[in-house]
């Protein structure tokens, strides 16, 4: 991990709510995995005063591409920034998804923007020869954005969204019985939604799958020294207090507590 | 031509520092040897240990305002015990003095603790955290009184022979008489100080910003109230003050001094700019540099006063 | 299809404002009759006004820190005379509740003053200034103090039937005793509160930014610690809150009524954006709308605790 | 006065240290003067908070000019705005200068940005047919900024600088004398040195020529209301202190106390 000024070489709007950012990352010294983030910041003065944490939508050679919600000011002032600007992105940070090579079909339930944190892993597991069966779940259909990312990774994709009526929990959990009925599936992964992680997590349970689950928390630091991001795990019958920054943001979806 | 490098090292009540940039405590861990050199600092600072360990407060625990933040962490602890026996060894490896920062629910566990810190060579110094918003009293802490801090501080006095830094709280009314009472008990520095007790309200939940409704604020907005409180401090006491809060850059630092501290805490900085400290170290040095400043106390309190007539306000 | 409009009056201890946003005392004065037009407001308060005449402090009056002014006026002030003769004539005009704010040496001035404009009948409600960092007393004020906050109180409200709102200090270890001590001497509202004691020097002339060495910051980066102790107060008081100190804008008042106040008074903004009390009563009246809120009082204190699990810090 | 949104038509470099703004003034309703400045935010956020007080450098029929000297946080945030952007500025605030009907020479003595102050005085002399001599004094040449427009509005033109070792004060106060006892000027205006005020002040009384000054001081609101920006008047004998937003800038120099 290190505070990176990277060039940024495109920054786009990409539907009503999201946007696109790639940067050159051909400075950037450590191996990058899906699942892990960078705590970037957004502008250059004390307003912001935080950095904001973002997954790594896609690994490539040279560059790194980030997709993001435009939600409060961090998000809004990183739209102003402009191809060839410099923008500092601090990372990678986080403990990234695990695949084993012994997996042959993975599932991936995402919501939102956690969309963009599971594209990452489906990318990868092109690359291991592991096959994706992805659940994408947003509010309107131009909210499902990397649905063709996915595609060309040779994932099979269910979608649901509110504009159709179709992501309620009942579903999705229709969709996922139906795909786990039909595919041998060796390893679920969620990112995005409360609900669905806790019906992965039963679901997980029920057919003893084992899981990843990608979680967020408001962070200080991003670096794991200020203890702003913990959450809870079960583990051994006993809770334990763990950092989202440093011991995650990937954690086994059957230890996570979803309280 | 050799250029005669200025003098950065600063005397903490007997503790000898390379530089007067340290970090503020709970603002800085281990996670950071990966992004900094600690050998670098000026001290390192582990977060607050408390006797036993302690869960700390519900999420959200850090939130922003404009040009600050506000955090209630509550101390989240693994004790004692795994800070002897994992935290401090550690921190071994570094040559840099190391100040524990302890943190206590009554005057006897902070003797307690420092009696059991007393024995562990690695430990250049005692920060006596006596300044969390101490929520189960309103937001009251031991350093908001001037008896307790005086109780508090001597009774530790008893047991060590470590320099005693006292890390005050800027949420009183007239912080001279505390940092007068810790130096009559026998503390050896103090530090100004930690956060001000604030809360946020997010108007379209109607919920506190914060977990546990009101947390400390820190980061750049404060800087204006800790530099007076600095000031008010060096009017006073004897004692060499460090300087906490709002410091992001070596330019605040050098306000602090000019203030009358002798080093300084960085806490959100780190946050913002993994490698903060060791920029304003830098900095600093290119400063005396410029002005041709040999020692740190050739700017320590040297604010100017004359030519400014004091009138009535 | 009627609109309902939102009804945005409030009751100040018996004063009946037509919504909750009224000006700062010394961030007003009659120059913005220009922009703005007073009749829009909830009350004016004009700048507090002394007994006698007083010069004020030395230039610079004001400088800047990160989010925040720091200003140390000395309140300059014609006296109590000419206040009475050309201030409160001019502001006839306006229809709205004209609010005194009044700042002294003693308790007995303050009783003086408070007696000359007890006979002054467009003076709506009175505002005592026990709160500006007096220098004299290295920023001590009247309000830092419990005791002599009630006994002036006290004794104003012995010689006044127009309503008290007393203007609380923030720099004090307990706000919420100071506001009692306020409200059991009579007091009809409190203001929460006036500017926090600071400093900043320049690195580069090593002389303080303000003539005056030290002065009162204002401005977005004190709106925490203001909120914080608008809660607090509102806790332990029945008294209505007005809430002052780093309102910008219409989000900002509404985060200080769900924090409990009922009516925010506006400084810096004013500076900012000359407009910016206009901008703020706009921004409420559709906040409200598009909330469905049909009372000021559907917000005041509103601030949502519960699923909040309190755990010790 | 009125805070107005305005469109900046260009904003450039024009030296080492100085920029000059020009804006689209036609939606300001109220007559500008010269002497009278404009209250001017420099961006969009609370950093920096205050605005920052600016004279006019030239007055013309649908635009504003400024000449800004980069001093500070605000001025740098100034030049980042760009053609086209808008501009909140506040104004006009303060009392102008006065020039008599009777007039026939007015001597001007400006230094550093108070030449910009002085440039708009130059430009109304000129339109009522009233003859301008100035001295301008500056760090370096490329610091004397108005010269031309001071020439293109009829002006004989003095120059002084640091650089060429002619700014002292005992040289600026022969050329003054020299001026004086060859030309007959009927009224004196100075901006941007105390110590040049000083002389003239002293000069003034001497020779009995009224005189004119435009002073600065760290403002908080710019229209009289918060004592920030206050100075002392010496009137029939006694000080009095005046609001240089409001009673000034431009006083009396005979009265002005230069403390
Ligand atoms: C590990 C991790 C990976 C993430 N990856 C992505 C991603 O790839 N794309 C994307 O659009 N978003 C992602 N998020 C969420 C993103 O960090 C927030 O949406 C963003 O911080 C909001 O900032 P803001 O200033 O626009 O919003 P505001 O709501 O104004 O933010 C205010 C504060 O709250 C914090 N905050 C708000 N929402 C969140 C959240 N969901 N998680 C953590 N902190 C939050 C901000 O960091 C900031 O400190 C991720 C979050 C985490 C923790
Ligand atoms: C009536 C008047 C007219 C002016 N006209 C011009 C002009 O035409 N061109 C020009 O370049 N400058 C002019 N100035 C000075 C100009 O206002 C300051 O240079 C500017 O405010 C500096 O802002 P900053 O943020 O860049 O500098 P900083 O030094 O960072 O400013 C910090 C604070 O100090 C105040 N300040 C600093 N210097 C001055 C000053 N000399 N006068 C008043 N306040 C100051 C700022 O307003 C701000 O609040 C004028 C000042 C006044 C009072
Ligand atoms: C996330 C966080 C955790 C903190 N934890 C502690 C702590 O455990 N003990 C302590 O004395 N101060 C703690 N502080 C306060 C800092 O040490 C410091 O006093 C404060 O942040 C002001 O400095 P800054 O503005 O440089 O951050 C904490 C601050 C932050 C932001
Ligand atoms: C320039 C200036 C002058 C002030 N003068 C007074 C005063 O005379 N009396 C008073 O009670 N408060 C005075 N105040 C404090 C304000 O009334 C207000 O409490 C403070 O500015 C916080 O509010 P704000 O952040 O909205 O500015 C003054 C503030 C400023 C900025
Ligand atoms: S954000 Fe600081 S510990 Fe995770
Ligand atoms: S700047 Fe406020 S009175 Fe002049």
């Amino acid at each position: 991990m290190k505070a990176y000024d990277l060039k940024l070489l495109s920054n786009r709007q990409v539907s009503a709510r999201y946007w696109h950012m790639v940067v050159d990352a051909s400075a950037v010294e450590d191996n990058v995995q899906p699942g892990q983030f960078f705590n970037i910041r957004c502008g250059n003065t004390y307003s912001p005063l935080l950095r904001r944490p973002f997954s790594i939508y896609r690994i490539n050679k040279n560059t790194l591409e980030f997709l993001y919600l435009v939600k409060g000011e961090g998000t809004k002032k990183l739209t102003e920034l402009e191809k060839g600007e410099t923008i500092n992105l601090f990372g990678p940070l986080g403990v990234p998804f695990s695949l084993e090579k012994e997996d042959q079909t993975i599932l991936l339930l995402a919501r939102g923007v956690g969309i963009a944190t599971l594209a990452a892993l489906a990318q990868e597991a092109n690359e291991m020869g592991i096959k994706t069966v992805a659940i994408l779940s947003a509010r309107t259909r131009d909210d499902l954005l990397a649905t063709e990312a996915l595609h060309s990774f040779g994932a099979e994709v269910y979608k649901v969204t509110e504009e159709e009526g179709t992501s309620d929990v009942e579903n999705v959990r229709q969709i996922l019985h139906r795909i786990l009925d039909t595919h041998l599936i060796n390893r679920l992964f969620t990112c995005g939604s409360k609900r669905l992680s806790v019906l992965l997590q039963g679901i997980g349970k029920e057919r003893g799958i084992p899981g990843q689950i990608a979680l967020e928390e408001h962070m200080g630091c991003g670096m794991g020294v200020c203890y702003a991001c913990v959450c809870d795990i079960q583990r051994s019958g006993a809770k334990h207090s763990v950092k989202v920054c440093q011991d995650g943001p990937v954690f086994s979806l059957e230890e996570v507590v979803l309280a | 031509m050799t250029i005669n490098e200025p003098d950065l090292t600063v005397d903490i009540g007997g503790l000898e520092l390379q530089n007067p940039v340290m970090p503020a405590s709970g603002a800085f861990g281990e996670g950071m040897d990966q992004v900094i050199d600690f050998n670098l600092l000026g001290a390192v600072v582990p977060k607050s240990i408390t006797k036993f360990p302690r869960g700390g407060n519900p999420t959200p625990r850090v939130c922003e305002t404009y040009g600050g933040m506000i955090n209630s962490i509550g101390i989240q602890s693994k004790g004692i015990e795994h800070y002897l026996n994992e935290t401090l060894p550690y921190y071994r490896k570094y040559q840099v003095p190391l100040i524990s920062s302890i943190s206590a629910e009554s005057v006897e566990e902070f003797v307690e603790m420092a009696e059991t810190i007393e024995a562990v060579p690695n430990v250049a110094a005692l920060e006596l955290n006596i300044s969390c918003p101490n929520l189960k009293d309103n937001g009251l802490a031991f350093g908001m009184d001037e008896d307790i801090t005086y109780e508090l501080v001597r009774k530790v006095r008893g047991v060590t022979n470590k320099p005693i830094l006292t890390k005050l709280t800027p949420n009183v009314t007239n912080i001279q008489k505390i940092a007068l009472a810790a130096e009559n008990a026998g503390a050896d520095a103090l530090v100004v100080a930690n956060t001000l007790l604030s809360m946020a309200i997010d108007i379209d939940t109607w919920k506190p910003k914060i977990g546990n409704v009101m947390g400390g604020l820190s980061g750049p907005a404060v800087k204006p109230i800790i530099v007076r409180q600095i000031y008010q401090v060096h009017e006073v006491s004897r004692l060499p003050i460090i300087g906490c809060g709002g410091v992001m850059t070596a330019d605040d630092a050098i306000e602090m001094l000019l203030a009358g501290a002798t080093a300084v805490q960085v806490g959100t900085a780190n946050f913002v700019t993994p490698t903060a400290m060791i920029d304003m170290i830098d900095g600093i040095r290119k400063y005396m540099k410029a002005h041709d400043l040999k020692r740190i106390d050739d700017i320590v309190g040297k604010v100017v006063l004359t030519n400014q007539k004091k009138v009535e306000s």
